[in-house]
């Protein structure tokens, strides 16, 4: 069977699941049997996608008759849809392994079990589809679908605000898509994307389709301002859908993006990657910001996921940027970055979000400023996330680092690109990259140092269990493949050879690429190259060799005591610095500019017994300059437009007089 | 045979970072007490105060986990490295090509990544003050350091170090003002990354001024050596990569390019290791510590000398 | 083509539509019925002029329709109406006559206009015909909205189906014509039937949910 | 045999409403009711599997409308089958009285015979007799509750309804003068197939006058903007069956009248083009209703928007014209007539289980009634173009065919998707979801009507069944 075949049986199977606990009132049982069906499936997908990656096959496409009947479904594996399937699938088993381990009580069963099992087949299907009919129809099931996980929880009215903001924002991407999709099929409507690529788009079309795809894929992927539904609607729903949404959902939209812009559009102008290089960079820096003054764990996490976002389209930008010139090397290099970073992002997001997930069902509390010291309730769930953390926050030798290493080694290829705009530009973008990067370090040591560490700041944490072998395995398989891409990317790179050949100019990554030990050496060895394993070795060596020595020649004695802070030792866990506190020099270097961040203290006067209190206020600018002002005005609108309900017979008889008299007038100018 | 130079040379390199640099924490202090006329602790105290620490029983607080006890190890690992992979007497060694100029600040912030952690795991509020402040400051350096680091780069051609070395020894550079400016923000990027005045005060318990300092608020024994060991290999790797970048002359160009060689270029980097340490000494003497909140402004000027170097590069360059 | 009955039709229509624009300057709701009747029994004659023209007998039925129901019994059953329900003798206008006469006119020239372009040769109904009935047609639906009072409505639709029927009968072997007839009668009945039965004594008008608004104290 | 089955289609309905006027059980009647509608569907299906009878002067059965009819029919009969467990719950409450009741059915039969006689019709005129008469029979059920407000509603229906049916006979003699100059007097000069072969000599000034005025009369049945105002109130106020018919059916047949004389315009190559028109119209419906459905607290109303909102879409796809438009415009009229029924299918049930029309009252139904909430869930899911429901599907080609056309069309049309898309979502999580306000009471619903149209809807969706494919491929050529 070929690899298609094993991909779309895949998605069949996980959706027939789906259906089969639609039609029956599913309790644990089935829940061990929905997501262990999904968890085998995804695994043979990964395999299978695995095997056609690495073995350089052909790309593979068949046509289904099904949908429009005149184009049928065309459905196509190539590198590009298979890469993004690997991506889709290690996220899928990650998932599904991890929620065969809500032993006690899968969350809301009747509810999850179709939607969690439809949502991946949907999502199976996305990068299969080679039409825009079936892209599309597995695009919106997919919103769909997940629409209906972030409603599990729907008794709380927060959660079903974010449901309807995502939703719309999602219905916005799709016509966004579906009007690209418009635009390159042509006049005589043809949807096949192998027809699409055929067609030459008129400058200013494919300009259209560019910006469409930034907003439809945009606004799927999270990039700011259209992030807005993200960090509301990923939380929202249960942690193992989370980390699809945020892991592997926002990938998809990456894919569309790619899929349009690198392999419908064609050749594209310099200039395209100007404006996708801003928002990209904004999108990085922001997203950061926002986490920085988040202290709801899974919503920090889904805010990270708009910081990668922008991370990832920047190497989309700068791929852009080399193959308008012609300059494919870098093409391949920003593209290679971009698209492993994809892998990376959904490794070590789904990991954090899994890991939250088991934070969430231990202590029941997603707020930081209510845990603390759970590295000793939960210490393989804290490790886990701690390995995530330094891995998003691209620290050497895990795998966040090498995508970022990509990032920048493509950046320092940009003096070869001839627009001046650009010189400037990508520098500068890749300052903002190393700002985010920094912040992000930020934001985790703040997130796992007020989650993990510390002392329980509530009786939630002092009773918090760790989580079953099944989670476990989830989140380690995670660290495992996070710190293995750390170590040998060149094994994941080179997966991505296929799919840099047919888009980046034809441009083979080369020989050099890989130069010995695995290490990675983009631009021929003279220019720069990082080997993980090494510096893995290295450090473990040192770090070894160091602890031994000072065991073996000096103290090798611990005594435990109080804490001593200083002299000052509360017992009050309440003093401990909170997520908020650890923020705050953050908030007052960038949020004073950026969210307008304002703090107010209300200090009682000497003597008085009431507590202080300090009040920080912040402006969220998406919200407040875009959203709010467009809800008003179509309020506005339709409270004026709402009069209409209330007329009288002989007003809507005027209307229709005046519509039949203009209609006339139409007429009989027409005829003049 | 050749293997075997090369694993010599770079196990030297190693064995030299770590044994030198406490010596070089005792040059600065002694540069600073002759200024301010006092005649200071011996050269030799910073290694006494190690080895005193050393020898003591490390205690740690009740609820302190295992994050306390591997941090200082990882602290030390990650910048014992990131000094090796630095080209200091020579360059090219053997496992140079193992990290670049990005991943050397990579391996920086993975060791800060480890202290700012380890000082929230007791739950104090001076931990947290300690690792919030840190990790501002680095926020704002890595900005600065990265643009620096594409400056260099982009007339290189490489982020590699050994590149870079011989790239400025065949005079690829001249004087360029780009090159004065960015030394000017590495050296920023540099006081604040190794919490020197005016950014940190190394020597003060004062809470409201302190980053670092409470960080290890909760270290003794062989821990807090370890935390100082590696803040004084941290000055060495930074004042040797400044050298590296913006003052090659005398390295030698590999390992293989015989003792003589070597030897110049071992003496030449101990010169410039003591100039540099000396002006660090100077500066530090004629400055006083700045509030917390005006720190982002001094990195801020670190990030815009950066990109200010870049621009003019492209003018300069004319592309 | 032109005989004498076609001419005598021509000049019914003609005369119609100056009833038209009377039925519009009325302001007193006794004169306005009698003006409807006066368009109706024109009506009749216009058919009974076109029956003759054309030799179809059973436009004659369609005639003594216009005259007996909508010329005579209709009009009779409004003046009844009015004096059962209290209707106000004035009629309340949205708009002055003048404004509404003006707009009258400039409805008419574009009803002129529009068929203007329509050829010649058109042998069933010519185009001046064609003009006169869509004139009516508009100045009908003109009626409707110019007033605010239901029974004045009422005749503005009624002044409208005249048009409509004049028109039909004009055009040459028009299937269904006097069934079309009937049935409009009926929905005319109906109309005047329901005006009674509801009680809808000033306006016709209805607002939505608002209860509050809902009667405006004026159904009994 | 087709001509039987033909008459059949017709027959059924006129003989039943007469029986049923003299039924006095209302069981009895409801079964009789269903039977009836079941009889017409299984005529039609046959006609349409069948031979095709040859065009009459008075009927003509084509492509066009054999998928209509049976269309209507298969409403009817489900509507029929639903109203059967939803007069119950009127009487139990009294809002209807058994002798409402057999008016009620009668009437229904005579709806439904009427829309099958305007859809079968080959002579205009007959079309126009057979929307009026549906259109009347309507206002009498809409009125059925005889409250003021159903008063009210019915009595704006029949003001406005009459003036678009005198406007729409004006455009059909129009229509005979320009036919009759060609074809000579009588029949033949309004019988459809003749005058569309003829269409190219007819007089185009004249075409396009008649065109002016049957857009305005049938447009006011079809519901568009701005001569809907009757659409709304009518779907609040009547019985929620006639809710569904109204919107599954009349706006539909409505439709389909403007279209038969599209079909002449667009073969007559001086006349004017409608297209432009109707996109306006579309347009403005679509904006219009899109914006409307925000403001509207009862439920019932609030899909009568959306009705019109969707009928603006099928008019603006018409609008467009060329065959990929027109053949999104046909399918999104079945889509939305099948869609909507279900709709209001299960808001009826719903309601009668909440007790309240009102959308604030109406939260947290997936907690009270699972069931209901699934099925008008999936329903508003259908409704508003999401996949894998058929609407989808249409959605997607009338935007893509504008885009093809004229590409800042599709501008418009999209933003006025959206916005509604924003308005049905907000009241999907409002109403399916949260805590109830209320438990309500427990519904003898009759479910698999519902089933069957969204299933229908879903299979559609999913995979176009190849022969509706070619019927109205053909269709979609000959509009032009």
């Amino acid at each position: 069977m070929s690899a298609l075949a094993i991909e779309l049986v895949v998605a069949a199977v996980q959706g027939t699941v789906g259906l089969l606990a639609a039609a029956s009132r599913p309790g644990r049982g089935w829940a061990f049997f929905v997501y262990g069906a999904t968890a085998v499936a995804s695994a043979i997908g990964f395999l299978t996608v695995l095997v056609f990656l690495s073995s350089g096959s052909p790309p593979a496409a068949v046509v289904l008759p099904l949908g429009l009947p005149w184009i049928g479904a065309h459905l196509r594996l190539d590198p590009l849809a298979a890469w993004f399937l690997l991506v889709l699938h290690l996220g899928s088993a990650a998932a599904s392994l991890f929620a065969l381990g809500y032993d006690a009580e899968p969350p809301r069963p009747r509810a999850v079990l179709p939607a969690y099992a439809g949502f991946l087949a949907a999502m199976n299907v996305v990068p299969l589809a080679a039409d825009a009919f079936s892209f599309l129809f597995a695009w919106e099931a997919m919103s769909l679908f997940s629409f209906l996980l972030v409603l599990v929880h729907h008794e709380e009215g927060e959660n079903r605000r974010a449901a309807y903001v995502y939703l719309l924002m999602a219905g916005f991407g799709s016509v966004c898509l579906l009007l690209a999709f418009g635009l390159l099929a042509g006049r005589d409507g043809s949807y096949a994307f192998a027809d699409m690529v055929q067609h030459r788009l008129a400058p200013w079309a494919a300009a259209a389709v560019f910006l469409l795809a930034v907003l439809g894929a945009g606004s799927k992927a999270g990039l700011f301002p259209l992030h807005v539904w993200l960090p509301l609607a990923h939380p929202a729903a249960p942690s193992h859908v989370s980390a699809l949404m945020s892991g592997v959902m926002t990938k998809l939209a990456v894919y569309s993006f790619v899929r349009i812009v690198f392999d419908l559009v064609g050749p594209s102008p310099w200039w395209w990657s100007v404006p996708l290089l801003v928002v990209a960079a904004a999108t990085a820096v922001m997203g950061v910001l926002y986490a920085l003054m988040q202290h709801d764990l899974k919503r920090l996490l889904a805010y990270h996921t708009v910081e990668n976002i922008g991370i990832i389209f920047l190497g989309l930008g700068l791929a852009l940027a080399f193959r308008a010139s012609g300059l494919a090397l870098g093409a391949a290099i920003a593209l290679t970055a971009a698209l492993l970073h994809v892998l990376n992002h959904m490794l070590f997001k789904s990991l954090l979000f899994l890991s939250a997930g088991a934070v969430l069902q231990a202590t029941g509390e997603r707020d930081m400023e209510h845990l603390g010291g759970l590295v000793h309730r939960m210490p393989a769930t804290a490790l886990a996330f701690l390995l995530g953390s330094m891995a998003i926050s691209a620290l050497p030798p895990l795998n966040g680092f090498v995508s970022e290493w990509l990032t920048f080694q493509a950046i320092l290829v940009s003096p070869a690109l001839p627009q001046p705009l650009l010189h400037y530009l990508v520098p500068v973008a890749g300052a903002l990259l190393a700002l985010a990067a920094a912040l992000a370090a930020a934001c985790f040591v703040k997130a796992f140092g007020v989650t993990f560490l510390g002392r329980a700041r509530s009786s939630a944490v002092a009773d918090a269990r760790e989580v079953d072998r099944f989670q476990l395995a989830a989140m380690f398989g995670l660290v495992a493949l996070c710190v293995f891409v750390g170590i040998v990317p060149a094994g994941a790179i080179g997966l991505l050879r296929g799919v840099t050949q047919t888009l980046a100019e034809g441009a083979v990554l080369g020989e050099g690429w890989l130069t010995g030990w695995l290490s990675l050496a983009p631009a021929g060895a003279l220019r720069s190259s990082y080997n993980g394993l090494v510096v893995l070795s290295f450090v473990l060596f040192s770090a070894g060799a160091s602890a031994w020595s000072v065991h073996r020649f000096a103290s090798a004695r611990l005594v435990r005591g109080p804490i001593w802070d200083c002299g000052y030792p509360d017992p009050s866990p309440a003093t401990q610095y909170t997520a908020a506190s650890f923020a705050q020099p953050i908030r007052r270097v960038f949020g004073s500019v950026v969210f307008r961040a304002r703090e107010q203290v209300d200090m009682p006067p000497p003597g008085d017994p009431t507590p202080a209190r300090l009040v920080v206020r912040l402006v969220d600018p998406a919200w407040n300059w875009l959203f709010e002002p467009l809800a008003a005005r179509v309020a506005e609108v339709t409270e004026r437009l709402n009069r209409m309900q209330f007329l009288t017979i002989r007003r809507y008889l005027v209307l229709v007089f005046l519509a039949l008299v203009a209609l006339l007038v139409v007429i009989a100018l027409w005829q003049v | 045979m050749a293997g075997l130079i090369d694993i010599f040379a770079q196990g030297l390199e190693m064995l030299l970072v770590v044994g030198l640099a406490p010596l070089l924490v005792g040059w600065v202090r002694k540069v600073k007490a002759h200024v301010f006329r006092r005649r200071g602790p011996s050269l030799l105290q910073p290694y006494r105060d190690l080895l005193r620490l050393f020898s003591k029983d490390a205690l740690l607080a009740e609820n302190a986990s295992w994050i306390s006890r591997t941090a200082p190890y990882v602290v030390f690992a990650a910048v014992w490295v990131a000094a090796a992979l630095i080209p200091t007497f020579a360059a090219g060694l053997v496992f140079h090509w193992a990290a670049d100029l990005i991943a050397i600040v990579g391996l920086f912030g993975l060791a800060r990544f480890a202290l700012a952690v380890a000082g929230m795991d007791v739950g104090t509020s001076f931990g947290g003050i300690g690792s919030s402040r840190e990790m501002l400051l680095a926020s704002l350096a890595e900005p600065a350091m990265l643009m620096v680091v594409f400056t260099i780069s982009l007339f290189a051609g490489s982020s590699q170090l050994a590149s870079i070395v011989d790239f400025v020894l065949a005079g690829g550079i001249g004087i360029r003002p780009s090159l004065g400016l960015a030394l000017v923000a590495v050296a920023i990027v540099a006081i604040a990354e190794n919490a020197r005045i005016p950014v940190d005060n190394p020597a003060t318990h004062l809470e409201l001024t302190m980053v670092h300092e409470a960080m290890v608020f909760e270290y003794s024994g062989r821990h807090l050596a370890m935390i100082e060991a590696a803040a004084a290999v941290k000055l060495l790797a930074w004042l040797s990569l400044i050298a590296a970048i913006f003052l090659p002359f005398g390295m030698a160009p590999g390992p293989h390019s015989g003792f003589g060689a070597m030897a110049v270029g071992l003496l030449a980097w101990l010169a410039k290791l003591a100039v540099l340490a000396t002006l660090l000494g100077l500066f530090e003497a004629s400055i006083a510590k700045m509030r917390v909140f005006r720190v982002p402004e001094f990195l801020g000027g670190a990030f815009a000398l950066g990109v200010l170097a870049t621009v003019l590069l492209f003018v300069s360059r004319g592309l | 083509m032109s005989g004498i009955d076609i001419e005598l039709a021509r000049l019914m229509a003609t005369l119609m539509l100056v009833v038209s624009f009377m039925l519009l300057y009325q302001d007193r709701l006794a004169g306005l019925i009698n003006a409807y009747a006066l368009q109706s029994g024109l009506l009749a004659l216009a058919v009974a002029a076109q029956a003759h023209a054309q030799e179809a007998p059973h436009l004659y039925v369609t005639a003594l329709l216009a005259l007996v129901v909508k010329g005579l019994a209709i009009p009779l059953a409004l003046h009844r109406i009015v004096l059962r329900l209290g209707v106000h003798r004035e009629i309340e206008k949205v708009i002055g006559v003048g404004t509404t006469m003006l707009f009258g006119l400039a409805v008419t020239m574009l009803a002129v206009l529009v068929v203007l372009p329509v050829t010649e040769t058109a042998a069933a109904l010519t185009r001046e015909d064609l003009g006169f009935a869509l004139a009516i047609v508009l100045l009908g639906l003109l009626t409707m909205i110019s007033r605010r009072n239901a029974v004045s409505q009422v005749i503005g639709f009624m002044s409208l189906e005249n048009g409509l029927i004049l028109a039909a009968t004009g055009a040459r072997g028009m299937p269904l014509v006097v069934e079309v007839s009937v049935a409009f009668s009926i929905l005319i009945a109906f109309i005047v039937v329901g005006i009674f039965l509801f009680r809808i004594r000033e306006r016709f008008d209805s607002v939505d949910v608002h209860a509050l608004d809902r009667f405006r104290g004026e159904l009994p | 045999m087709s001509d039987l089955l033909l008459i059949a289609v017709l027959l059924v309905p006129a003989v039943a409403a007469l029986s049923l006027a003299f039924v006095r059980d209302y069981r009895t009647g409801a079964t009789l009711n269903v039977t009836a509608a079941l009889l017409a569907f299984a005529a039609s299906v046959a006609l349409l599997l069948g031979d095709r009878p040859p065009a009459g002067e008075l009927l003509i059965v084509d492509d066009l409308n054999t998928t209509f009819v049976v269309l209507n029919t298969l409403v009817g009969f489900t509507t029929s089958v639903f109203s059967a467990s939803y007069i119950g719950h009127e009487l139990d409450s009294g809002r209807l009285t058994p002798v409402l009741l057999r008016f009620y059915h009668a009437m229904y039969q005579v709806m439904l015979g009427s829309m099958s006689l305007a859809l079968l019709a080959n002579n205009l005129g007959l079309l126009w007799v057979g929307v009026e008469v549906a259109t009347l029979t309507t206002v009498v059920m809409v009125g059925i509750y005889r409250t003021e407000p159903a008063l009210e509603a019915a009595w704006k229906y029949f003001i406005l309804g009459s003036v678009g049916i005198a406007l729409a006979f004006f455009g059909t003699v129009l229509v005979y003068l320009a036919a009759q100059e060609v074809l000579g007097e009588g029949l033949p000069a309004l019988a459809w197939n003749r005058v569309l072969e003829v269409a190219p000599r007819l007089d185009p000034r004249l075409l396009d006058l008649a065109f002016v005025f049957l857009l305005v009369g049938y447009g006011t049945k079809a519901g568009l903007v701005p001569f809907h105002a009757w659409l709304p109130d009518a779907h609040a106020e009547g019985p929620t069956p006639i809710s569904a018919v109204l919107s599954g059916l009349l706006l539909n047949v409505a439709l389909y009248a403007l279209l038969r004389f599209k079909f002449l315009l667009a073969g007559n190559p001086e006349a004017f083009a409608p297209g432009p028109l109707m996109i306006l119209l579309g347009l403005g419906s679509l904006w219009f209703s899109a914006l409307m459905l925000y403001r509207r607290r009862d439920i019932k109303r609030f899909f009568a928007y959306s009705s019109i909102e969707h009928m603006g879409i099928a008019s603006f796809a018409f609008g467009v014209a060329g065959p990929l438009a027109n053949f999104a415009g046909l399918l999104h009229m079945a889509m939305h007539s099948l869609t909507k029924s279900a709709i209001f299918m299960a808001v009826g049930h719903v309601a009668q289980a909440r007790g309240t029309q009102k959308i604030a009252d109406l939260g947290g139904l997936v907690r009270t009634h699972p069931m209901l909430a699934v099925g008008l869930g999936a329903g508003m899911v259908a409704i508003a173009g999401l996949p894998p429901f058929g609407v989808f599907t249409s959605e997607f080609l009338v935007l893509n065919s504008a885009f093809a056309a004229v590409p800042s069309l599709a501008i418009p049309l999209a933003i006025g998707l959206l916005v509604a898309l924003g308005a049905l979502l907000l009241r999907f999580v409002q109403i399916l979801f949260g805590e109830p306000s209320a438990q309500g009471e427990p519904v003898q619903a009759a479910v698999w009507p519902l089933v069957l149209h969204l299933g229908l809807v879903l299979i559609a969706g999913v995979v176009l069944p190849d022969p509706l494919v070619r019927w109205f491929q053909h269709v979609a050529a000959l509009l032009g």
